[in-house]
């Protein structure tokens, strides 16, 4: 089992550093960026709980439709955080 | 920099602390059995009594014995659509013109890739009662082409091939409407609503089709695919025309 | 025997492990956008790969279909942001 | 005591600081694009403890669908399979979030062309009607 | 007995696959500017993901998994689609960083940037 | 043949997926407005249809809808409580959908009637579901609804911004709620209602979902808490209220009729659902200290809003959030009227609930044509308007007086039973919920004064709406009606409230009863 | 006629590969949804049918894959992984000239450029390509193209023109 222990471990660490760097990030296109990198930390997650339906699911909404929902966001108000 | 890396510590010193707390109170296990719901799902469906006639767990979950749901979940979705057009409704579609796009590179493998994208979009959809996957995850697949042809080729391509909002949304509202009537079709044989295997057919010419799981997953491909252009198309309108319709509201 | 499979894949799949940590320094690192867009890129494909090893370390052949959404999806990541760096309007 | 409890509740310990991060963002983010990232963030992380529950710990864990379609394939899922109830639940959950995240972006950009700031603060105080 | 030698195969693939992958990374960490930075990210791409790709469809052809030919198919169908894919992604953000003078960098020659 | 329950709201959302089409196949505002407010009109008759026969048969109907009973699939459980309210909204959101067509005039009606529908359906699904992620999605549906109502008027900066506020706000309450499904579903193995009820109490439920339940009093602790957290916000209720005064006038007024009289009850009836249905009987314990504590936290949140609300409304110059402020203030009573956990408590939140929808979006409604009329909504300019727009002045009246409750109208008799539960519950909390009563019966005879009494300001453009009058005096003239009829004659009384709420009134009993109805039953 | 035939056939084909099974289910559907997508988009796909037809070009193509995947990317690599550990680094952009006139041809001449570790198309304008190239050896367009493109423009002749 230790690849699970390893990969869920290694998961973990990653989200919550992008969870971190994206909202502390005040370039919001890096937190675009930042927040698809925490979908991927979390496909590994979901990927090792057997949940290849949510993946499907997930992998689209996540790292795809939010990441060009919030590159339309910035594009068309501001890039930078006051 | 210095500061956020004294928060990233502070960050991960404090999931470290709940993290024993946790394993002190050693009451958090990762589980080696499941619910027995689970298992009851599991079991009854394809061999049960109580079956669905899909060898897919989650997706005789998703359509068939928590069906409701899922149809509602598709009106959440559509009323997320149409909310986004009420707010960004124009009354006109802009002209045609030249949109900038990207290079000739990647337009030319652009028109490969949405070529298989789509097959590999339908495959996950119409294998959604056997295999991982259904409509929603198939459609929001589908919806990469439309999305990869808009910053490419810009909008305009788009419209120019009569993709315009307007029909995107007669599409999804035909598909949900099929959506509706195939969870409505059991009532007028006296059955409740959403019925899946009592009703419909669990076999096609000896293939497995799992009774309305294949209508509900290929209804709802199209809606959702033609829902995520829609609203990437309302998105991609220059703000200068927004500007244009801009007006007052009365009351 | 079983426990020579949790070895084999756990070696395995150890460079790829580093290898996403090595790119996930570079997307702290920055310093531009296209940097971590492409550090971002980096993982996912190697992610496409890590959900195929998963799957056979699982033997169960139902789990390698994302691999080809993650590929696609940050592809499609690619081409907004580049669409953004280029004109302001993301959609003409 | 074991490594997996030990694992097991890293992982929780990290998730839950996710959701504080999340919540942390939502609340004192500043612009409103980044309060839309920290709730996507938010939800995403719920997702993962709901799908937490339905996980075994087995070797090989596998999706609970059948790759053949006979009896010795039945028992081997209800010993091996993860639970398929959270799954098809986050699913309609991941939808519904979706569609919510969607409209709130919309209105973000329409706050934008309206007032020309997406700053929480500065939107807030705005004018009496009429 | 071929199986056995298909698996073996595969996990040599793999295996390689993960070191060119590993230096990948490590160039990616070394490397000065994005611009070379790129080059690295190709390793990662080629042999860090479309070869391992093509050695998980061989581990998974030569071990008795039910129907391994839904991961072989699936693995080759990604690797196709990434050969495709990922070359014109890193064209893409050459191309748009390159536009936007997003990167300072200091090259050799630039005939790009002078005939603009 | 089975029962119509399930019907019910899948005829809106059909209505509300057919409707874009209708529209752009007809691009007709008589044959768009006609063919939603049919979907309507059959959603009030079929939910007619269903309140006759819960009546009728004096039973709870159980309704499984595809054909999976208990804990397997989603069940609809309706008793008399469900029937009438969800009686009441049908017939409200057909009455609005009604008074629209006059009053939505600019080109975005199709969207705005989906999005009508779409709320019409989530609201009559919280009323009937009985299981609890239904209740989750379904809530999903009517917010997302309301949201994109409340930010109807797009080119105003405050309905946008307040609508963004209320969506922010809205979708980190349902999010919590679902993370509380997630420890439901990890400790109860199961989400229909009716079980998680029966383990809780501490009988096996459901074999299929399980064994009865050890010890869980502190995640129970933590559903609790985080979904009354999700209905507060729902609800409008201290301290997640702030969203409220914003985003219900920032809407057009019939919406505004519409989130204020019946969307605010989907936190209240979700409440009453979850913290009374699922958890007041229960036995274990440390549940029974962890239920008490989460409804005195009800019970004091409900009282702070009902203050909040009544010393808010007094300052107030706008008159649409005047009567938003109002709404915090009765939601205020509804949650300590359910924090109660009594019998008489649930007849005080059911007979307010309904009394309350009408009076309330009666009021909003008949400040319409006033705010029409005057083309302003400060309190100093349409002074003395309800005057002269006869049918709108005679609703307001009523509409005001019986929220005030002043005796032969309904409110009072809503007053009186939430005292009576509130003097039961605890003697301080019955004297505070005086005093607030009080605080808002001031800002209402200001408003009656203010709109009837003063004199006008200036003369006002002359209103021709023949739909919006009628409906106008049809809800007037039935709140007097009610009023009488409930206030003189007990058996009608009775009848409608009384027998409804005896039969839910003792939960235990209530559960096992439907205990039937679960598929796998133990022995 | 052929050309929808033939890339309805080779969607199919891409289908069952991706499905990795074929049940009549799996072949029924393949087809119809090949030919939905093949039937359309064989216009905007394919220009010139005799090309399709050509079983020569297929075994340059497949040929050419297999030496590109093994012999030329190994030798690039290597170069490459040299350069991550010594640092030697002498970046640029050069320009190079492109004979190849078809879309195809140019698409697999950059695509081979890009995916080569050392060389990275960064954008194309009438005719030349202008490349990034991590060693820059010479200037001159046409010694460049000799070092970075020539081999894949055979190739590109041989299977696309």
């Amino acid at each position: 089992m230790i690849l699970v222990y390893l990969t869920l471990l290694f998961a973990g660490l990653l989200s919550t550093l992008f969870t971190y760097l994206a909202v502390t990030e005040k370039d919001l296109l890096k937190a675009a960026a930042y927040s698809a990198g925490q979908s991927i930390a979390y496909s590994i997650l979901f990927q090792v709980f057997a949940a290849t339906d949510i993946l499907l699911a997930y992998i689209a909404i996540s790292v795809g439709v939010y990441s060009g929902l919030l590159i339309f966001i910035v594009s068309k108000t501001e890039r930078f955080e006051v | 920099m210095g500061r956020r890396l004294l928060g990233l510590v502070f960050v991960y010193s404090l999931a470290l602390a709940l993290a024993l707390v946790v394993y002190a109170t050693g009451s958090l296990q990762p589980p080696h059995e499941i619910k027995r719901l689970g298992v009851f799902y599991v079991e009854e469906t394809f061999f049960g009594n109580m079956t669905a006639m899909s060898p897919e767990a989650v997706t005789a979950i998703v359509w068939d014995y928590r069906g409701l749901d899922t149809v509602y979940e598709t009106a959440v979705f559509f009323l997320a659509v149409v909310a986004g057009l009420a707010v960004f409704r124009v009354s006109k579609t802009p002209p045609l013109k030249r949109g900038v796009g990207l290079t000739e590179i990647s337009r030319t493998s652009t028109k490969i890739v949405a070529a298989l994208i789509v097959v590999v979009s339908a495959s996950i959809a119409l294998h959604g009662h056997l295999t991982p996957g259904g409509g929603f995850q198939g459609g929001s697949t589908l919806a990469i082409a439309p999305l990869l042809v808009i910053p490419i080729f810009s909008y305009y391509a788009l419209l120019a091939r009569r993709l315009t909002p307007g029909l995107l949304v007669t599409l999804r509202g035909l598909a949900l409407t099929a959506i509706g009537l195939v969870a409505l079709l059991p009532v007028f044989k006296g059955l409740e609503v959403v019925t899946n295997i009592r009703f419909y057919p669990a076999y096609i010419l000896g293939q497995l089709v799992s009774g309305s799981l294949l209508l509900y997953n290929s209804s709802e491909y199209i809606a959702v695919a033609s829902g995520f252009a829609a609203v990437f198309l309302y998105l991609s309108f220059e703000e200068e025309f927004h500007e244009e319709e801009r007006g007052e509201d009365h009351e | 025997m079983v426990e020579f499979t949790h070895l084999l894949f756990a070696i395995l799949a150890a460079p790829y492990i580093a290898a996403v940590l090595m790119y996930t320094a570079r997307a702290v690192k920055g310093p531009t956008v296209p940097d971590i867009i492409l550090a971002v890129d980096c993982m996912s494909y190697d992610l496409a790969v890590f959900l195929a090893l998963l799957s056979v370390y699982y033997q169960s052949p139902l789990m390698i279909a994302p691999a080809i959404l993650l590929a696609l999806w940050a592809y499609l990541l690619d081409v907004f942001a580049s669409k953004y760096l280029v004109s302001k309007e993301v959609g003409a | 005591m074991s490594e997996a409890g030990l694992v097991w509740s890293l992982l929780v310990g990290l998730l839950a600081v996710n959701l504080l991060v999340s919540v942390y963002g939502i609340i004192y983010g500043r612009s409103l694009t980044k309060k839309l990232i920290s709730l996507t963030i938010f939800s995403d992380t719920v997702y993962v403890f709901f799908i937490m529950v339905g996980y075994r710990l087995v070797y090989p864990t596998v999706p609970p669908v059948y790759v053949e379609l006979t009896r010795d394939q039945l028992e081997y899922l209800a010993k091996h399979a993860v639970d398929p109830v959270p799954q098809a639940l986050v699913l309609t959950g991941i939808v519904i979030g979706m569609a919510v995240n969607a409209l709130i972006g919309f209105g973000i950009i329409q706050a934008y062309r309206l007032k020309k700031t997406v700053t929480a603060r500065e939107l807030v105080g705005f004018e009496e009607v009429e | 007995m071929t199986s056995d030698l298909v698996f073996w195969a595969g996990v040599v693939v793999v295996f390689v696959g993960g070191v060119f992958d590993f230096i990948a990374g490590l160039g990616m960490l070394r490397f000065p500017n994005f611009y070379v930075r790129l080059h690295a990210a190709t390793i990662g791409t080629i042999y860090g993901a479309v070869l391992p790709l093509i050695g998980v469809a061989l581990m998974a052809l030569g071990s008795p998994i039910p129907n391994n030919t839904f991961i072989a198919g699936g693995c080759l169908a990604t690797a196709l689609v990434l050969f495709l894919v990922a070359p014109i992604g890193s064209h893409l953000l050459a191309y748009a960083a390159h536009k936007a003078r997003a990167v300072e960098w200091s090259p050799v020659v630039d005939q790009l940037g002078e005939e603009e | 043949m089975k029962s119509l329950v399930g019907l019910v709201p899948l005829t809106t959302v059909l209505g509300a997926f057919t409707t874009p089409v209708v529209y752009l196949a007809t691009k007709s505002r008589r044959a768009t407005f006609a063919y939603a407010t049919l979907f309507s009109l059959s959603a009030l008759v079929l939910s007619l249809a269903v309140a006759v026969e819960v009546y009728a048969g004096k039973e709870v109907v159980v309704y499984n809808a595809g054909g999976w009973p208990g804990p397997v699939g989603i069940v609809y459980v309706v008793d008399g409580v469900n029937a009438l309210l969800a009686l009441v909204t049908a017939f409200l959101s057909f009455l609005i959908f009604v008074y629209s067509y006059e009053y939505i005039r600019d080109s975005g009606y199709p969207w705005y009637l989906v999005m009508l529908l779409g709320a019409e359906t989530g609201l009559l699904g919280v009323i009937y579901t009985g299981d609890v992620f239904n209740l989750f999605v379904m809530i999903e549906v009517t917010a997302i609804s309301s949201y994109g109502l409340v930010m109807y008027y797009r080119w105003r900066a405050t309905s946008i911004v307040s609508g963004l506020k209320y969506a922010f706000i809205g979708a980190l309450g349902t999010t919590g709620f679902l993370l509380a499904l997630a420890i439901v579903y990890a400790v109860f193995g199961s989400l229909n209602l009716v079980d998680i009820g029966l383990k809780a109490m501490g009988y096996p439920g459901s074999t299929v979902t399980g064994g009865p339940l050890e010890d869980a009093a502190l995640a129970i602790g933590l559903v609790l808490a985080l979904s009354l957290w999700a209905f507060t916000i729902k609800s409008g209720v201290f301290p997640n209220h702030f969203w409220l005064p914003d985003a219900h006038p920032a809407a057009p007024t019939p919406v505004s009729a519409l989130l204020s009289g019946l969307v605010v009850n989907a936190g209240a009836v979700s409440l009453y659902k979850v913290l009374y249905l699922g958890f007041s009987a229960s036995q274990l314990p440390g549940v029974r200290v962890v239920v008490e504590s989460v409804s005195l936290i009800a019970l004091v949140t409900g009282l702070a809003s009902s203050f909040l609300g009544g010393l808010l409304m007094v300052v107030q110059a706008d008159v649409k959030r005047l009567i938003a402020y109002s709404t915090v203030m009765n939601m205020g009573f509804v949650f300590m009227s359910i924090a109660t956990l009594s019998p008489i408590g649930v007849l005080g939140f059911v007979y307010y609930t309904v009394v309350h929808s009408l009076a309330k979006a009666t009021l909003f409604l008949s400040v319409g044509p006033v705010i029409r009329a005057a083309a302003s909504r400060r309190l100093d300019r349409i002074a003395g308007l309800g005057r002269s727009i006869l049918p709108s002045g005679a609703a307001l009246a009523v509409s005001t007086l019986t929220l005030a409750g002043v005796p032969p109208l309904p409110g009072f008799l809503g007053k009186l039973l939430i005292y009576q539960a509130l003097f039961q519950y605890n003697v301080a909390a019955a004297v505070l919920f005086v005093v607030s009563s009080a605080v808002g019966l001031v800002s209402y005879m200001r408003l009656f004064y203010v709109l009837l009494v003063s004199p006008p300001t200036q003369t006002p453009a002359p209103v021709h709406a023949p739909l919006m009058k009628s409906v106008l005096a049809v809800l007037s003239a039935l709140l007097i009606a009610s009023g009488l009829v409930f206030t003189f004659s007990r058996s009608a009384f009775d009848y409608v409230f009384y027998e409804p709420v005896k039969a839910v009134g003792d939960v235990a009993s209530y559960l096992k009863s439907l205990s039937t109805s679960l598929y796998g039953l133990p022995g | 006629m052929f050309r929808e035939v033939l890339v309805t056939l080779w969607l199919f084909l891409f289908y069952i590969v991706y499905t990795g099974s074929t049940t009549p289910y799996d072949i029924a559907t393949g087809l119809v949804v090949a030919a939905l997508v093949g039937v359309p988009a064989s216009r905007v796909l394919v220009s010139d049918e005799r090309k399709l037809l050509d079983v020569k070009r297929y075994i340059h193509l497949f040929y050419y894959a297999l030496k590109y995947m093994t012999v030329i990317e190994f030798k690039a690599h290597m170069d490459v992984v040299k350069r991550v550990f010594t640092m030697r680094l002498n970046p640029g952009i050069v320009k190079i000239p492109v004979y190849a006139k078809s879309r195809y041809g140019r698409l697999l001449i950059a695509v081979s450029i890009t995916n080569t570790p050392g060389t990275v198309v960064v954008d194309e304008r009438d005719g030349w390509f202008y490349v990034n190239w991590i060693d820059v050896a010479s200037t001159k367009p046409e010694e460049a193209r000799l070092a970075i493109s020539a081999e894949f423009e055979d190739y590109a002749f041989k299977i696309f023109e």
